[in-house]
């Protein structure tokens, strides 16, 4: 293995992921939610259910929850428990602005600098950028999440679907 | 010197290999059939050779490097169509085997179609009766099917579309209109951002065949006023074997899908299967990827050249080919007569002699032209004939090579004593 | 040495151009994703480019020198694909864009079908659960579109296919039994003329993937049994955007056309139309004819390395591979475990370990395998697994490249800490 | 224009194809036949609708009639006027002979030899072989002929279908 492949392989798999890969965030599906979404990337199969759980707070809605079961590579699974770090507690639009951020990054084959202030732990994925077969493991979760925020707010009143069963 | 010729001709005519080409008896190759198929420059050889020699792998499965190379040189091709023919997303770009395919998509995806776009009994498709075969054939095999009914508009004496009674063909039961751009026997230019307009009233859809027009006119498909578009690579300077269709993503959503199969899946259970987003939806199997590339390399030498200079170029041999023509007697042109209405076909007859020898006497001076029906029998019938000869041109046809065939012809004549 | 490699393996390297290729950081391409597609000779790319450069013209429609000697190339393309592949008669080769096409070809067909191929409630299509999607998919929207029933071959913890109720199976309801000769995810060869044999008894077609095998096997459309068999250029080490299906002129002849257009006619009005023979009914539009040039190349470059050459070879490999495989702690394979009854591609895990992050690791060592579902999801679920990594080997493949990919899987668990 | 693409030209219209082109040999549609067939190039669109009349003679089946309406070029139409010189008044048996020996000329490439006292005429199309997209026309009366006497063979009884309507 000569050096630079090597190099490009470990600024892949930083710590960082690997260690979120082992003990992913808030993993599991939990009550209460206001919309569930499956999303599959259908290349490789990676599967994400995820569910939102959205509240009025003073200074307009919040992610009060972001739960999910899944099955997929390093990539998938690590940004799926990085992005639940990020976003729970955050008002919906700063929620939508790191996503925005951290597409930015995956989709920047690898010339953008990430912001650490921003993305935090999300700053290990800057290496899959170079990646382009792995951006959509990355980006699975994310999709996955803008998606079920985005039902929520377009039909605010949806009630819990697990309630209204 | 013609106005409106390409300034660099000979520059361009060095890069298509096969013009220095010799052919029997040591005759100079004249290729006058660029309608049926065009010839290939140097540079989408090439960049086919290269994918083929360093960079083969199959597209979007692959993890490894060579199947990322091929997926970003797959996609990079879908851009560049896109942006050849002014899609509003890439997306909507979909990679069929020919023009053909892509018009069948359309047919065979209406025949299973619920809600409103699916198709029955009192529903009406319009068509004309200037189409190539491949825009006839899929229709009468739909509304057959469906119990559905095909309409067409006829012609005038002059080779354009009858639009007298445009209101009444185009109806409230009308779902369809299908129709050529650019006819391939008659080489009229069709008004169709005129038609669509009348088919988008009464909340039809409009499919245009535009495989002879991306050749020879800037193609803008929202302009134009299609819903649907369908073009084949061989006639864009591109390879065989890939063909587009485009489709604005409201109604492409709308259809079922096509063909069944790998990278068209959202996921496969024995029992059930969802079906992926477009353009993938419609894209089962392994697509022709080196064919891809070979395409997205043909539009962008056409796009460097310009696709108005390549326009102005077809009209002006148009013109002279016209002209020359004129001089032969005993020659009806069918179709337009003025340049500026029609594309770079011109059919043609000559009294007392077949098409086929016309041809066959035109090969043996190197002339390739085309002697038949051009897959458009019913626009043939229309003129009480039942072939033609034709000649096309192409961004690299010369006016010597339209003398030639005009010597050619008055020699035709003699030859068979007509004259 | 090990028993059954080609004896001129570094011979037949230097003909595949991308094998000289290195990657990232230098290395070396080890190829081993095959069964995704396969690399292609210098000669099949030669074939192609001289056909471009110097013969390029639509084929069937043009009379003149360039569209005699296309039409004689493409033709000369269905003759060496019919003898590869031992079908009675020519014309009873179809090309497609891939073997996906060629699968949804005969499910297309069947649905608009009378007769005694007619489908309908009651009836019944037989698959297997080890189908890729493109045998799937098709049958499930034919079976759901006319209201039939999809049944299946389940199989056993070896990946075989449980035969133990064929004769339930495969009854008097059966109308089409369609199954792969070797599978791409588990490699297993199954015994494709035995089941023919029952779905003859009881009068149902048998259609035959042969996309796996038609690389691997010799292939004698008779003596397997089918009805209709299909493979895909790009696994023969032919170009992509070409396909093959092969079918009995009884059933061909039976059967309704698939997509309307040019070439597929005998005659065409603007009310009715009337079709061409086999093979061109359904061969709509300009058909890829660069891509059958390379085709021909293709299997004439495997016929005369040989077809039981090339069996033994894959044998040799596999079994080599299965070998060094053993030797990977924590490392599974499905399917089959002895080479004989087996194809080239072996699809295995590794405790703890993504099959994408193993597919990863290879490729920073320039070793390309593939990981996903390998477009056979049912198949993986019955294995109780969503993913696998699968090495697949060809004619080219060396016991050095196994020996790199063992090592490269000693390499990945410990990188990932595991072993 | 070289000699050598002339004289194969000349090779292809010899003087005896033009003759039959512009003066062709029974043609119209006539009254008895047993069988119509109408038969087409899908190339080109030529086309041929054929009648044959068979009658029994003391030594079998003899072709007492082929008429014909037609339309192409100059080589399908010469082939249909020789084909009727060559079979009317023969018998079926003599008759598919002579098809046999025309097909075989046709499809040698140019390396078959014409033989004269079968083909008489017909040994002006040994140039045609050469021309691979014109076989097509040369062969398209001949396959009708063949197709349209195989069918009343096939059943005699088949009553001339004009007066059966
Ligand atoms: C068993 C099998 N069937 C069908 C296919 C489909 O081939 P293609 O993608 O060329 O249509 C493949 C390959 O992808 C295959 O392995
Ligand atoms: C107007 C028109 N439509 C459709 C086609 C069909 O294109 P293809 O044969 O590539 O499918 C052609 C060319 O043959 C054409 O000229």
């Amino acid at each position: 293995m000569t050096s630079a492949a090597n190099q490009d392989l470990d600024a892949l798999y930083q710590e960082i992921i690997l260690d979120h890969y082992k003990n992913p965030h808030h993993k599991g599906l939990r009550d209460p939610f206001e919309a569930e979404v499956h999303h599959v990337n259908p290349t490789c199969g990676d599967e994400v259910t995820l569910r939102v759980h959205l509240t009025e707070g003073p200074e307009g809605t919040v992610v009060s929850d972001v739960s999910y079961d899944s099955v997929g590579c390093s990539i998938s699974q690590a940004s799926t428990s990085v992005l639940t770090d990020l976003v729970i507690g955050k008002s919906t639009d700063e929620a939508f602005e790191i996503h925005q951020t951290f597409l930015t990054l995956m989709q920047g084959k690898g010339t953008v600098e990430p912001d650490e202030d921003v993305l935090e732990d999300g700053i290990a994925f800057a290496g899959v950028a170079k990646f382009p077969a792995r951006v959509k493991c990355a980006l699975l979760s994310w999709m996955a999440f803008k998606d079920a925020a985005a039902q929520v707010l377009a039909d605010p009143n949806a009630s819990n679907p697990e309630e209204s069963k | 010197m013609i106005e409106g010729l390409l300034p660099e001709l000979e520059v361009i005519r060095k890069d298509f290999p096969i013009l220095e080409r010799t052919l029997a008896g040591g005759q100079p190759l004249v290729y006058l059939d660029s309608a049926n198929t065009s010839q290939k420059p140097q540079c989408v050889i090439d960049a086919m050779v290269d994918h083929l020699e360093r960079h083969n792998a199959n597209v979007a499965r692959a993890m490894h490097q060579l199947g990322a190379e091929a997926s970003e040189a797959f996609e990079d091709a879908r851009d560049k169509v896109a942006s050849f023919i002014k899609a509003p997303s890439r997306d909507e770009v979909i990679f069929t085997k020919n023009a053909s395919e892509a018009l069948n998509l359309v047919a065979n995806t209406l025949a299973w179609a619920t809600g409103d776009l699916a198709i029955g009994p009192g529903d009406e498709v319009v068509i004309t009766e200037m189409e190539h075969h491949s825009n006839i054939v899929p229709w009468q095999l739909l509304t057959e099917r469906k119990g559905a009914t095909l309409r067409w508009f006829g012609l005038t004496d002059d080779g354009r579309l009858d639009l007298s009674d445009l209101d009444r063909l185009i109806n409230e039961r009308t779902k369809v209109v299908s129709l050529t751009w650019v006819s391939n026997m008659l080489g009229t230019i069709n008004p169709v951002a005129e038609i669509a307009r009348r088919a988008h009233e009464v909340g039809a859809i409009v499919v245009v065949d535009a495989a002879q027009a991306a050749p020879q006119l800037p193609v803008d498909v929202t302009e134009v006023g299609a819903d649907l578009l369908a073009f084949t690579g061989h006639k864009v300077v591109g390879p065989t074997g890939i063909g587009v269709l485009w489709g604005s993503r409201r109604v492409l959503e709308q259809l079922p899908p096509f063909l069944g199969g790998g990278e068209m899946i959202e996921t496969v259970r024995m029992d059930r299967s969802t079906y992926a987003g477009i353009p993938h939806k419609f894209e089962a199997g392994t697509p022709p990827i080196a064919e891809a590339v070979g395409l997205g390399a043909a539009v962008d030498y056409l796009a460097a050249v310009g696709m108005e200079a390549v326009h102005a170029h077809e009209q002006a041999i148009t013109g002279y080919a016209l002209e020359g023509l004129a001089t032969v007697p005993g020659l009806t042109v069918l179709g337009p007569q003025d340049a500026a209405s029609r594309g770079g076909a011109i059919s043609f007859e000559i009294d007392g002699v077949h098409p086929h020898d016309v041809a066959q006497v035109l090969d043996s001076r190197g002339i390739a032209v085309r002697a038949g029906h051009h897959c458009a029998k019913p626009a043939h019938a229309r003129f009480g004939v039942q072939s033609s000869s034709r000649m096309s041109s192409y961004l690299y046809t010369t006016p010597a090579e339209i003398d030639a065939l005009v010597e050619g012809l008055l020699y035709t004549r003699s030859y068979f004593k007509v004259g």
